[in-house]
């Protein structure tokens, strides 16, 4: 094993034999799919060495959970041939990749909401431990190996997003897996989860297992992987065996193929107009604990108020409060002086609020319409798209047209169904389109998630440039260093309460961190 | 949409072929079944099929506007029987001269059959009830509930066993329109700008953009400001309210009253000829017309041919079926024709490069 | 369709440490007693005697396991993640299987050509649905029409001529056997006779019980407690369920979910050609046309107002079987008498409704209390049109105070193609 | 007559008798057709007599009604049969009433019956067959009456129509005349547009069921197919209870095991009415107007098949004959 001290490492092409094969857990030769009117993957060549955590990172759409599900047995490859362990290996079913010892945890959580933890785990694999006692009593074992705190017997929709994860990587122990495929397990996970993680990765890979592990986030891609492999396009442009010798700038401009440019800090564009009012909004839930309680903050015009919160404690609800989408919600919210408390959703909308949902295909999309249906949606009772309670269908297109153009959405045009834009297009259409009426107020819930960098940094500077010009935004996010970089000022949410205020300027993820668990102190 | 074409020929096709299939093993003749079957209708028959093809219309119609917003009114049955009850009770009664009597007891028609439906929707939106279990309830609530209304107001002629409502006056009847030797009914005007109506509500307006908004995501539909209670309700109403124009041409063109011999189910018939015209108006017509069809040229099957009508029940029934597998097959085929293209696209591509790096 | 990882949304709440209030195990057998002496007290006060008979069990029991064996259809295919609103026509399929082979081959045969019948059903739903990703509700309404006039046909074929058969009914089928166990019935039948207040209802109850009580009975009962079993303790059963609540989940872990789904909707469309077998071997005598009367769909109400639950699913069976009996037995009487105890009911929700602050709720109910109270006094006898409406406004009464308890297998209905996981 | 040709079941199959007539005869019955072991086949019984008899041609055809069809079903179906050259054509069942009355306008040439409506009397081409089902009814109610014990008896109703309202208001008013303060259970299985209780015999057991555990002793069915229902609840109900059969003479039709319990049965004689139209056609005269069947004629009446009401015959007899003398008038509407 050679170590080289530069980016331009080894590409395994099949010239290069990168290390013996006996020493690689998985060896992807050639690998192809096309899906209708897209290439995912385009001959993909990887290996895997045992006992390393091996990242592969790329931008949206770049067929990185496509080659993941090939290597899970999910879909078939159209071309190319897999190894494990040696050995060539043709998956049918997730079982035939079970079966050789591969586990995977998908982007999206592949969980049964009303089914307990335990079925969950179990499922598929009765065989090994049953349905009853011993399986629980194998699933509490792992647990309490791995420290990952699972009660069996609870409804999987009652847990939040990091026990969530956990479940994943339990059931994908429970069938003893010997290669891991973690897909963007981050994207949803606070500081110290991604922490608990990584620990946990770590204690795999001391064992000997072997971890495919996906993200975006390439600070965490550099602190815990050991080998790093980039896909653009559906091809396998790099890998970077070293990774103490990279930055994440580099990786993200082998990712993009470009240059990218430099997010520049700005300077504050606050006012002292108050725009957004909210004064001891509370929400009451089913069994009388509140989801919100008395919350009370300002923003002004050209402010960003950023929320950091660990994900469940009552951030969405904040949001759809705001926007009127929760009957129940009490307290008072002003926008611009004037009282919205009484209003409905569309009246909010009408009068200047954005909203950026965080669940782009639950609230953000109709997935089976044209994009510019899509572009009315939210708006449709303004021009241009619909005049006199009119559908003006001419004008809708051509307004589609314009966000296409000003937000790079990759699309052929504006006829096409949203279904069949990829996630971070997806996202420029909806920023586009909230962006379009000129609000006065925008909420932002997670814009970037799951975005890759390039779009990522286009839509900070749509926020920024619309805030220059007066806009007032409150942003959530999950991503720490997105919310230290875009807001003027940063509230803690725990609880359904603001636990604390912080300075963009002055603190670090690690103190937001702490404060989101209630570890810390605000101050 | 040769596709399209296609698709709808093959399923023609595979419902003939099965339909074969079972009168061949089950010994009828076939090739008699299908020559009456296919014997080109009489003017007479040509009527019938058009008038009956209005009904099954405006059912199908008032079943599609709440399956474009995932709503599935099973209870369309129920709400044109207490319509057209109501039509005739109203028009009987006469308490307006003329058209305005026609006009008053259609707008009372309509009310009914909304509030009929708007049952199941106050359910649904406020109490989650299921619309398909409470339209299913509320259809057996209509029958007794019309039963007992109709033995209350009805009339009974002198030496008839049948009971009905009052007739209506004369003037008040909707005028049949010339039709060869024949008439069809008035009604189907109405029918046709209903369908109309229906196409431009949901594809050219606000309200349309919202009702299909909210069938294809309700989340998103309440995130971008719908009340998706009162769309839940508006939508079912208005089903209803189509709803309670089903048994109209009936009342107005032929019977002039509602009696216990009204014709019946023909909600049911109509939820298969929205899924047959894809709940789009010209489709759901051709469906129409092609049910209408198989049941008028079915009839005198026992008389001529010796062979119970029922077989065409089988025939319908296949068709729906075919017509959406065979949707579903050349869907797919497409799919892989449009791969196919991408591919040869892709290699074109390369060969061009590799010619350039070449060269 | 991919499944979103965030847990947030409207209908979608965050994890809230709920309380489960845990009810002791035995909690349905003290509900039945309470709602026997509820009845027991209602025959006492107005006088109705027959809320509680011999006779309106036994017919209660009969009317129960149509209902139920349908639902039970639905309750394997939705856990499954079919949608089967074919059960209607599935049951018709399965009144002819059972006059059919009944006539030609014994009672037994009957059965078994019910079942399989019904399975037929159940195939062309599944090669549908599962195979052709066609709409669930669209098949199962095709299934419908195609069944109806299926067997319409068949009959025209095969019962013309026999002796007493035709164009609409099969000849007499053969009885399946029937059990009665003499000496515990008399003694119960002595107490039933006695009057003594509550005793001698629940005498009469289980005197209905092991009196002339079709094997098929049993067996559907059995076949409920089976179900159960399965669905909820095998690994087979877990499977199943996973399909229906994330086919994609399920799938990835190797379940090969198209194939569970098949075999659910087979299962399904047995159990309910084995419900049109029972109307017309146990229910009645032979196969006749219309016989199945939307018990199908009853059956699907039945099963959703049991939340998908076979148990919940026999309360709404028992609901429904019950009051349709009563309205055909002393109908008038025995209506006017649950009148007066729905209003007690409906004025206790009432109050209940006011101390959990839903003022709004509170005063409809009381209202409707009012209404029914009102009823009461001002009748003597309910109309016989309101009478058979009981079941399906009964059904419908208790879905709008319930159904925000409900809650159907999360991925019910949806189309889902191998391949989709991820 | 040439007693060896059998009777035919519909069907246009060359017999091995040659047809003695050329008179085709279509019938379109109502729901339910040949075979629904009430009133349809009580029909065909008539027209197959009439063939047996040589009286009509073996080309005869038939054709049923479907449940809840659209009217211009039924008006096609009778103008299939004039197309095709049927004629007579019999309409079984008050429902053609209407249809009746048009395409007869349409096909002037063309001979029609229907039975259980006379709306069409005055119709040039139109026989109308109706019966005094209250008559027979009045006397089983009085049997009812007679035979009880308990002072308690029952109606059990196929669908409530005003048809078998005439049933009922028969029934009571035998029953009253007997017993002025006998309790009388009525309930009827379903109601229009759904014609299932006809056809239903375990709403038929259920309902007589409930009857007969309130303390009836006497139930009489007019309820076509759903009666075997009712029967089987007489005979589970034990000794002493009995059932009235309809239509036909039950006691002859029914199954063996419920045989004993069918005290009586009201005979409604459609064979007997189509038979006799028949004939008259066959002799050259197409009879129109109203035909009445009553108790003068014995369109209706009471059969005695099994010997259970042997010692109330002449109580029985003695009514009838005071209907026929007009000295009963029974009523054709239930009293509300
Ligand atoms: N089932 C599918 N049908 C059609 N196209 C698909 C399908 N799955 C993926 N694709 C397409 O394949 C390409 C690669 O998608 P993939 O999901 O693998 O990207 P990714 O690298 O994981 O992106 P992301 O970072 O957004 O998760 C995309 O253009 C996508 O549109
Ligand atoms: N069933 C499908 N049919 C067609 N295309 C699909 C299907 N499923 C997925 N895709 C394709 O997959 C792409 C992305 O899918 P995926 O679910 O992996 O990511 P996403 O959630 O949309 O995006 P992101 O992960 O970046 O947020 C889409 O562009 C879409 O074209
Ligand atoms: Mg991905
Ligand atoms: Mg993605």
């Amino acid at each position: 094993m050679t170590r080289r001290s530069s980016i331009v490492s080894t590409a395994p092409a099949t010239a290069e034999p990168a290390a013996s094969s006996s020493d690689l857990a998985v060896r992807l030769r050639g690998i192809g799919k096309r899906f209708p009117g897209v290439i995912a993957n385009d001959d993909i060549n990887i290996d895997v060495r045992r006992g390393t955590i091996h990242a592969i990172v790329g931008e949206n759409g770049a067929g990185k959970s496509t080659l993941m599900k090939i290597l899970y047995g999910v879909q078939a490859p159209d071309s190319g041939t897999i190894e494990v362990n040696g050995s060539e290996v043709n998956l049918h079913s997730p079982s035939d990749a079970i079966k050789v010892g591969v586990g995977m945890v998908f982007q999206h959580f592949m969980l049964a909401d009303n089914l307990t933890v335990l079925e969950n785990v179990v499922l598929g694999a009765e065989g090994l431990h049953g349905i009853g006692g011993k399986a629980r009593a194998e699933i509490q074992r792992i647990s309490d190996a791995y420290g990952l705190g699972i009660q069996p017997d609870r409804l999987v929709e009652e847990l939040g997003v990091g026990a969530r994860q956990r479940v994943e990587i339990l059931k994908v122990l429970y069938r003893g897996a010997r290669i891991i495929i973690l897909d963007e397990p981050t994207a949803v996970l606070v500081p110290q989860e991604v922490d608990e993680l990584f620990g946990n990765l770590r204690e795999l890979k001391a064992e000997g297992l072997s971890v495919i592990f996906i993200s975006h986030k390439l600070d965490e891609v550099l602190s815990v992987a050991d080998e790093i492999t980039v896909i653009r396009r559906g091809t396998t442009v790099r890998t970077v065996t070293d990774t103490a010798g990279v930055t994440a700038r580099q990786l993200a401009e082998l990712m993009v193929g470009s240059e990218l440019p430099s997010p520049s800090t700005e300077a504050s564009t606050v006012t002292d107009q108050v725009l957004l009012r909210v004064r001891d909004l509370s929400l009451p839930s089913d069994d009388g604990r509140p989801l919100l309680d008395s919350i009370s903050f300002e923003i002004h015009r050209g402010e960003v108020l950023g929320i950091a919160g660990v994900e469940g404690n009552g951030q969405a609800e904040l949001v759809e409060s705001i926007m009127g989408m929760r009957p129940t919600a009490r307290g008072l919210v002003e926008v611009d002086g004037v009282d919205f408390s009484a209003r409905t959703t569309r009246e909010r909308r009408e009068d200047g609020i954005g909203y950026i949902p965080e669940d782009r295909h639950r609230h953000g999309l109709l997935l089976d319409s044209p994009l510019w249906e899509n572009r009315m949606l939210g708006h449709q009772s303004r021009p241009p798209s619909v005049k006199h309670g009119l559908i003006d269908k001419g004008a809708a297109r051509a307004d589609t047209q314009r966000i296409i153009e000003e937000y790079d959405v990759r699309t052929p045009g504006p006829d096409v169904l949203a279904r069949a834009l990829s996630g971070g297009n997806q996202q420029k259409l909806i920023v586009g389109r909230e962006m379009s009426s000129d609000p006065t107020l925008l909420i932002a819930a997670h814009p970037t998630r799951g975005v890759d960098v390039g779009a990522q940094a286009a839509i900070w500077q749509h926020i920024k440039d619309a805030r220059r010009r007066g806009l007032a935004v409150l942003l959530i996010s999950a991503d720490l260093d997105e919310l230290i970089g875009l807001s003027d000022r940063i509230e803690v949410i725990l609880r359904g309460s603001f636990v604390g205020t912080f300075d963009p300027d002055d603190v670090t993820p690690e103190r937001l961190g702490s404060a989101m668990t209630g570890a810390g102190e605000g101050k | 949409m040769g596709l399209g074409l296609a698709s709808a020929a093959l399923a023609l096709l595979a419902a003939f072929a099965i339909t074969s299939l079972v009168l061949l093993a089950a010994g009828d003749p076939v090739g008699d079944v299908w020559a009456q079957l296919l014997k080109w209708p009489e003017q007479r028959n040509w009527a019938n099929i058009i008038n009956n093809a209005c009904t099954l219309y405006l059912s199908a119609l008032a079943v599609a506007v709440g399956f474009r917003m995932n709503l599935f009114n099973i209870g369309v049955d129920g709400q044109y029987r207490v319509a057209a009850f109501t039509a005739a009770v109203v028009a009987g009664e006469a308490w307006l001269p003329g058209y305005l009597n026609t006009a008053f007891a259609i707008i009372c028609a309509m009310a009914v059959g909304a509030v009929w439906a708007g049952i199941a929707g106050v359910l649904r939106a406020s109490r989650g009830v299921s619309e398909v279990i409470s339209t299913i309830m509320l259809n057996f609530i209509a029958t007794y509930l019309v039963a007992y209304l109709l033995r209350e107001a009805a009339v009974k002629e002198e030496g008839s066993n049948q009971i009905a409502t009052k007739e209506i006056p004369e003037g008040s009847w909707i005028p049949g329109i010339p039709f060869g030797d024949f008439e069809i009914y008035g009604f189907v005007v109405i029918a046709i700008l209903c369908g109309v109506a229906f196409w431009f509500v949901l594809n050219r307006t606000r309200f349309g953009f919202d009702l299909r908004a909210t069938g294809q995501s309700s989340t998103a539909a309440i995130a971008s400001g719908i009340n998706v209670k009162r769309m839940t309700l508006g939508a079912m109403m208005i089903s209803g309210a189509v709803a309670g124009l089903v048994g109209l041409p009936i009342i107005f063109g032929e019977s002039h009253s509602y009696g216990s011999t009204f014709q019946s189910g023909l909600g049911f018939a109509g939820i298969a000829v929205a899924l047959l015209g894809r709940n789009h108006p010209v489709g759901i017509a051709l469906g129409a017309l092609l049910f209408a069809y198989l049941d008028e040229q079915s009839n005198p099957l026992q008389i001529l041919v010796g062979v119970s009508p029922q077989i065409v029940a089988i025939t319908q029934g296949v068709i729906v079926l075919t017509v959406v597998i065979s949707y579903e097959l050349v869907r797919r085929y497409g799919l892989r024709l449009e791969q196919r293209e991408v591919a040869r696209a892709l290699n074109a591509e390369r060969t061009a490069k590799a010619e350039e790096v070449s060269a | 369709m991919s499944i979103p990882a965030t847990t947030t949304g409207v209908a979608e709440r965050p994890p809230a440490p709920q309380v489960r209030r845990t009810l002791p195990r035995w909690w349905p057998v003290a509900a039945l007693f309470a709602i026997l002496l509820a009845l027991s007290v209602l025959e006492a006060v107005t006088g109705a005697d027959d809320l509680l008979s011999r006779g309106t069990v036994a017919a209660t029991l009969v009317a129960i396991v149509p209902i139920m064996l349908a639902g039970l259809g639905g309750l394997w295919s939705e856990r499954a993640g079919v949608v089967n609103i074919g059960l209607e026509g599935m049951m018709i399929l399965g009144t002819w299987g059972a006059g059919y082979f009944g006539y030609h081959y014994g009672a037994w045969a009957g059965v078994a050509g019910a079942i399989l019948m019904g399975a037929v059903g159940g195939l062309v739903h599944a090669i549908a649905t599962v195979i052709f990703g066609v709409d669930h509700i669209i098949s199962g309404v095709a299934i419908n029409i195609i069944a109806l006039g299926a067997v319409q046909y068949l009959a025209s074929l095969t019962f013309v001529g026999l002796p007493g058969g035709g164009q609409t009914q099969s000849p007499k089928i053969p009885d399946v056997p029937s059990i009665t166990i003499e000496p515990l019935g008399d003694a119960l039948g002595k107490v039933a006779e006695k009057d003594i207040f509550f005793l001698s209802e629940l005498a009469a109850v289980f005197q209905a019980m092991v009196t002339n009580l079709s094997v098929l009975v049993v067996i559907a009962m059995l076949l409920l407690v089976l179900t159960w079993w399965v669905l909820w303790r095998t690994p087979f059963g877990l499977r199943l369920r996973s399909c229906g609540e994330s086919p994609a989940a399920a799938e990835s872990l190797g379940v090969a979910v198209l194939r569970y789904k098949f075999v659910a909707v087979l299962i399904s469309g047995g159990l309910a050609g084995l419900a049109g077998g029972f109307l017309a071997m146990v229910a009645s005598s032979n196969y006749r046309d219309g016989q199945t009367g939307g018990r199908g769909y009853i059956g699907l109400a039945a099963m959703i107002f049991g939340n998908w639950r076979p148990g919940g699913l026999l309360a709404g069976s028992s609901l429904f079987g019950y009051t349709e009996t009563l309205g055909l037995r002393q109908g008038g009487d025995s209506v006017h008498a649950l009148l007066l105890g729905l209003a007690v009911l409906a004025l206790a929700a009432a109050f209940w409704q006011v101390r959990q602050q839903q003022h709004r709720t509170a005063v409809l109910t009381g209202v409707v209390a009012i209404v029914l109270g009102v009823l009461y006094f001002a009748l003597d006898e309910v109309p016989s049109d309101f009478v058979n409406m009981t079941p399906y406004v009964a059904t419908l009464l208790v879905l709008a105070f319930a159904s925000q308890r409900l809650r159907m297998p999360a991925a019910d209905g949806q189309i889902y193609r191998k391949g989709s996981a991820g | 007559s040439d007693d060896s040709n059998e009777p035919e079941s519909g069907g246009d199959d060359t017999s091995s008798a040659a047809p003695t007539s050329d008179i085709k005869v279509g019938m379109a019955y109502d729901v339910g057709g040949r075979g629904d072991q009430s009133f349809n086949d009580s029909a065909a019984a008539g027209l197959d007599q009439a063939k047996e008899e040589g009286l009509v041609s073996d080309e005869t055809q038939e054709s049923e009604a479907e449940d809840g069809e659209a009217e211009s079903a039924r008006e096609e179906r009778l103008r299939t049969f004039a197309d095709a050259g049927y004629d007579p054509i019999i309409a079984v069942g008050f429902a053609y009433a209407s249809s009746v009355g048009k395409v007869s306008e349409e096909y002037p040439d063309v001979h029609f019956a229907i039975i259980d409506d006379q709306s069409l009397a005055d119709s040039a081409n139109v026989a109308s067959l109706v019966f005094a089902e209250e008559q027979g009814s009045f006397l089983v109610g009085a049997a009812a009456a007679l035979k009880s014990k308990t002072g308690h008896i029952g109606f059990v109703g196929g669908v409530e129509v005003p048809l078998i309202g005439k049933f009922q208001a028969g029934y009571e008013a035998g029953a009253k005349a007997v017993n002025p303060d006998i309790k009388i259970d009525v309930t009827y299985l379903t109601q229009p547009p759904d014609f299932s209780g006809f056809g239903d015999p375990a709403k038929g057991k259920t309902a007589a069921q409930g009857m007969f555990d309130g303390g009836a002793d006497v139930v009489y069915h007019a309820a076509g197919g759903s009666g075997g229902g009712v029967f089987e609840a007489a005979s589970e109900a034990g000794e002493g209870n009995w059932a009235i059969g309809v239509d036909s003479d039950q006691y002859n039709t029914a199954d063996p095991s419920v045989k004993d319990v069918i005290l009586t049965s009201m005979l409604k004689n459609v064979n007997v009415a189509v038979y006799n139209y028949l004939k008259e056609v066959s002799s050259g005269t197409f009879p129109t107007g109203v035909n009445t069947y009553d108790l003068s004629v014995d369109g209706v009446g009471y059969s005695t098949s099994g010997g259970f009401v042997d010692d109330i015959t002449d109580q029985l007899d003695d009514y009838k004959q005071q209907i026929i003398d007009g000295k009963i008038t029974v009523p054709t509407e239930p009293a509300k």
